[in-house]
């Protein structure tokens, strides 16, 4: 059964999010893209609707022991640990490169304490170039402090208040899905002042080396990621969609722009694409080009008018 | 640093279990370093999801299709079957669609040309040393020293031969060249050729003691390392290495991928690095 | 590196959970095998370890709308919504069948109510040849009573310690990976009588037509099973395994042999093999073949001592 | 009702996006039922996962390779290309090794020998008609109304003909045949000949739609439906449709896969079971 439906020539793929305007719904999530300069060379960052930093911590970190990553069942398992160059660093070497771009920097960062979370936020404040930050709750990776930020809606909501009180700059907090009810989380972080919220970060997954009956990463416990999450990560969009009415930035195995429809459909205004930049490095230009393909076709002339129009 | 389709120009088994495949790669022959990689992506599903990296072999050229037409470049790469992604890789076709990426890392420094060199292989390791010797023949005595369990892991000698490199052959049982181990080869080597740099690539533990030996000797060393890679241009940080500073309150991590995959040995620190290349062991998937 | 092994020709696989005695590690998982009869013209039930059938309720269920499944990247999600011949329908009908085998039966159940689940237990305890119980406190599917049993631990331990006075069969309680800790629940369930735990059950999520704009599923949000999900059912089940005493059975995206053996060697005694039965129905059988293999390959002589052999 | 790894004998395109595959079928000359269905697993990998279902098209044999061995059997299956799974079958080539699961389900009944029949097929529903269409020739006379949206979705009419069946084709854009709706055609030949029993495959509003023509003429129908499946046996409870008794108090559901694919129009809810055979809408991966 063939519905009539207008053509459009050049559907509208800008969206907004917590102030800042993006030029299409589409950008890698933070760890998957370095600094960005690493994927320069294959892809024009300018194409893109933000860039997304690997996550910052006030000192430099070190990362955790090899091997750091796993291939399993359509994703992977990383236990990085969170290795960067320190968010002083960052700021001075690898900020300039990025502003040579007209594409949103949104910075992501961590901290093993609520402090140290305040200072990195804090430094990151009136550097030029970045349009916002996003507070990484949720990595199961790190072992330091033990229990994670994001899964203790309490120490959840105590950090970002802290933060919000040191950034001027529009706060997204990225959750954790490794948890009961990603409803009370969402619901947290906004009354603590997020602007926006991402999700999901990687589940936290383990496999084995059968012939030597070790781990296969050094850490035994790893963050699985791709086209293998995904339907767990649209589930958690669908609901924290629900239950906040800030921007809802949704994340987990992307591979192409049909991927990212369903996270839009539910209700996410953005998309992160991870893992796939591995794959293939030209990916998000390709669902950007998609994307715009699929407007066309369905006749929708402003992707707003897709976002959140799932019929239930 | 290039990224885009080709196809398969032609893959054939040159040993049991090891493949030699060609690769339409136009642009390698002015990109390729002696002990580049490229990122390959077997097909366009999503299993298995990552590339895979493999050393480039050589770049070579074919007639192009019409006499106006400039001839086309290939690369061969060659690999064994070990796991998901090479078992698939052997099944393909002249004319089947691959991905390329690449040529990626930082190969070798051909070092000082006055100096004799000495390659040392092992198995599949044999294969980013060819191209390093079509460019070290030009100005050095080359000698290469290429190792294997058995005589089936002893591959393309003889196009080494044919570049003019001096070739001992010894397997651990015996069933080509000499019987034993390459770094016994090597120890004999360095006592009559005692001013050379050494060039290696093979198994970790066969790494490790060609180091030891070098070291003790103060013998110059670069090795070509694997690592369990992602991305193959930095971003991730799954593939790195310890290096030679690093300690646990300071430690310092090197990116195989873009850092190497080739070292001068005292780039890395010897008693930690032993995680490197452990592979998947066969079945990660 | 080659190291000697002695070859082993005839290993031992026997295993004993709950005092019942297993020819192998190896049975299928709850609603992924009928009542064992639909897949006996292709596998012979005889080989198996156990056989575990569907989630029985108190009266019969009648399960949700259709579309019910839907394929998702390597693994799939089912909102069946528990359709099930009711308790009595199956002792009457369907034991029949299965007490023909020298095989043991578990059977999977479930309630709406804490008292249903008791009834339920109740009525299965004097029923000849049904070797064990499997509670399900998990299932994602039934929107019925809201809140899920499983993700409550003091839900959990009150339902268990209920159902544990209505039986004197060994009671194996099913757990939900839907939660923050799954080492709480597991502790929970291991004080409130339960002789063994299997897990994990299906994980929450959601598909989007993108073309209609609806959910994939009528029931909107289903659980995801299949290869995709292994690693995270691994990582739980080394978790759990830490976490208590009593035996733990490994599920989640069991295709083969190699898959099996993450789960041995992280600790579980034996495994169920769920959606790979629709793929393959003899996928059992072929698993079992191959672990003898591995055991004679490896020099294992007896299957326990692979058991929880993971070097951390 | 049987499970064997077996190969594929030939696989061609007979019409834009249709495709015809022999598959090497051992015994199911004897098991097959007209109406009967496969479960058929494209590829041994976990991508797609699922087996998919296909109707039998016909059972045939072919010379075997030398005289003393018996003929060999294989059937054949004609399939759209729509999604992942079929996007790989249609690159299968002679020798590729797939999987085959069944006959399963019910097929058709053959009704009343003494009454004349009429089939309506609906693009690449006409598959399952084709085995019964071979078994009602033999006692009764045999209409084939065949429709579809352009002329590209008429296929091997000429085959139902050569078994002496009466066919009518119509397309919506008139492409080929009559232009207009099978119904339509089904409608005046009902009005012809109204001691009938209709048999009747096709995308869902073509089947709700001869449902409504037939019950108001009182005329015998049964249906041949589709519905996702996972198992194709009757474990998964997946493949349900609405039977006639069901109400919201007192759900009845039916499998497609046992107690279907094919069904009396009697049997069947036809207020509720809209969303049978809704599909994946091509793309559910
Ligand atoms: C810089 C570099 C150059 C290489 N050159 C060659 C070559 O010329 N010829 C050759 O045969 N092999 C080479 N390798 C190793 C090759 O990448 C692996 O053998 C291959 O990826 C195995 O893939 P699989 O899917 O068959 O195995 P699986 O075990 O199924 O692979 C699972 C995962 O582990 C990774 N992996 C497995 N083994 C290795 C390994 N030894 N090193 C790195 N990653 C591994 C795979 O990429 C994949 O992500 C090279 C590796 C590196 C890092
Ligand atoms: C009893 C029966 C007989 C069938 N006979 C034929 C036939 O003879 N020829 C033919 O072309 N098609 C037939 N179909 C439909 C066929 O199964 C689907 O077109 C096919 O599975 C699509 O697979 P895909 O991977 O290409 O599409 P995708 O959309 O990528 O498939 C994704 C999932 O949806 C399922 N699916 C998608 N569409 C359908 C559908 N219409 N019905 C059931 N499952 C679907 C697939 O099996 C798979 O699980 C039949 C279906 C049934 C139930
Ligand atoms: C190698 C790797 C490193 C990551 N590093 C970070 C990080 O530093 N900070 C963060 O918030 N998320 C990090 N993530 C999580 C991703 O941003 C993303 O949330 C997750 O991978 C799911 O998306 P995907 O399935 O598209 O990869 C990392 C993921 C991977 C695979
Ligand atoms: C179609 C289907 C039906 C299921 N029904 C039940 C059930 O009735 N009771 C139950 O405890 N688990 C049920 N499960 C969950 C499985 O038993 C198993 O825990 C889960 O599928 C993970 O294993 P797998 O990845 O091997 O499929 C069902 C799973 C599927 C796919
Ligand atoms: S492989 Fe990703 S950083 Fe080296
Ligand atoms: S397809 Fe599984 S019950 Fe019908």
């Amino acid at each position: 059964m063939s519905k009539h439906v207008e053509k459009i020539l050049r559907p509208k793929l800008a969206v907004e999010i917590a102030g800042i305007k993006l030029k299409n719904p589409i950008m890698p999530a933070s760890g998957t893209f370095g600094y960005g300069e690493e994927y320069a060379p294959y892809l024009d960052l300018n194409q893109l609707g933000a860039v997304v930093t690997k996550g910052m911590s006030l000192n430099p970190k070190a990362g955790n022991n090899t091997p750091r990553i796993c291939e399993t069942v359509s994703g992977m398992l990383n236990a990085i640990g969170l290795q960067n160059v320190g968010v002083d660093a960052f700021i001075e070497k690898k900020m300039v490169f990025l502003q040579q771009y007209d594409t949103p920097v949104i910075v992501n960062f961590f901290g093993n304490t609520q402090e140290e979370y305040g200072e990195v936020a804090a430094r990151l404040d009136d550097v030029p170039g970045v349009a916002a930050l996003e507070m990484n709750i949720s990595c199961p990776n790190v072992k330091h402090g033990g229990i994670v930020f994001g899964t203790d809606p309490g120490a959840a909501s105590a950090v970002i208040s802290l933060v919000r009180k040191k950034t001027t700059k529009p706060l997204i907090v990225k959750l954790t899905p490794n948890v009961t009810d990603i409803q009370v989380t969402a619901r947290a972080a906004e009354e603590s002042g997020a602007d926006a919220l991402s999700l999901i970060n990687t589940l936290t997954g383990m496999a084995v080396d059968v012939k030597t009956r070790k781990p296969r990463l050094a850490n035994t416990i790893g963050g699985l990621s791709g086209p293998a999450i995904r339907p767990i990560a649209v589930r958690m969009v669908h609901q924290v969609v629900q239950a906040v009415d800030i921007p809802v930035i949704g994340i987990g195995g992307i591979t192409r722009a049909m991927d990212a429809l369903e996270f839009l459909i539910v209700g996410a205004k953005a998309v992160q694409v991870g893992t796939a930049n591995f794959v293939d490095p030209k990916v998000m230009a390709t669902i950007i080009a998609d994307l715009e393909t699929f407007c066309c076709e369905e006749g929708i002339s402003d992707i707003n008018d897709l976002i959140g129009s799932l019929e239930l | 640093m290039k990224d885009f389709k080709t196809i398969v120009l032609s893959n054939q088994e040159i040993s049991p279990g090891y493949f030699r495949m060609k690769i339409l790669a136009p642009g390698y022959s002015q990109l390729a370093q002696p002990g580049q990689f490229v990122m390959f992506r077997v097909q366009s599903s999503m299993q298995p999801l990552l590339r895979r990296p493999f050393g480039i072999f050589r770049v070579g050229f074919m007639a192009a299709d019409c006499d106006e037409m400039a001839p086309k470049e290939f690369i061969e790469i060659i690999y064994k079957v070990v796991g998901s992604g090479t078992e698939i890789m052997k099944d393909l076709h002249s004319g089947d669609p691959v991905e390329l990426l690449g040529p990626l890392g930082k190969g070798f420094d051909s070092g000082d040309p006055t100096e004799e060199k000495i390659l040392v292989g092992g198995g599949i390791g044999l294969v980013p040393l060819y191209m390093l010797a079509e460019e070290l023949v030009k100005k050095s005595k080359v000698r290469l020293l290429m190792g294997g369990r058995t005589r089936d892991d002893i591959i393309t000698v003889t196009e080494f031969e044919r570049l003019g490199v001096e070739t001992y052959v010894s397997t651990e049982d015996g069933s080509l060249g000499e019987e034993g181990l390459v770094t016994q080869v090597l120890e004999r080597k360095l006592d009559k050729y005692p001013n050379v740099t050494v060039f290696a690539c093979g198994p970790m533990p066969m790494i490790e003691a060609v180091e030891k030996i070098c070291t003790n000797r103060a013998v110059a060393l670069q090795v070509s390392l694997e690592a369990l890679m992602a991305c193959g241009v930095g971003a991730c940080l799954g593939c790195v290495v310890m290096g030679a500073e690093h300690s646990d309150d300071n430690p310092q991590y090197l990116c195989t991928c873009t850092q190497g995959p080739v070292f001068a040995a005292d780039e890395l620190d010897w008693n930690k690095n032993k995680v490197v290349a452990t592979g998947c062991g066969g079945g990660c998937k």
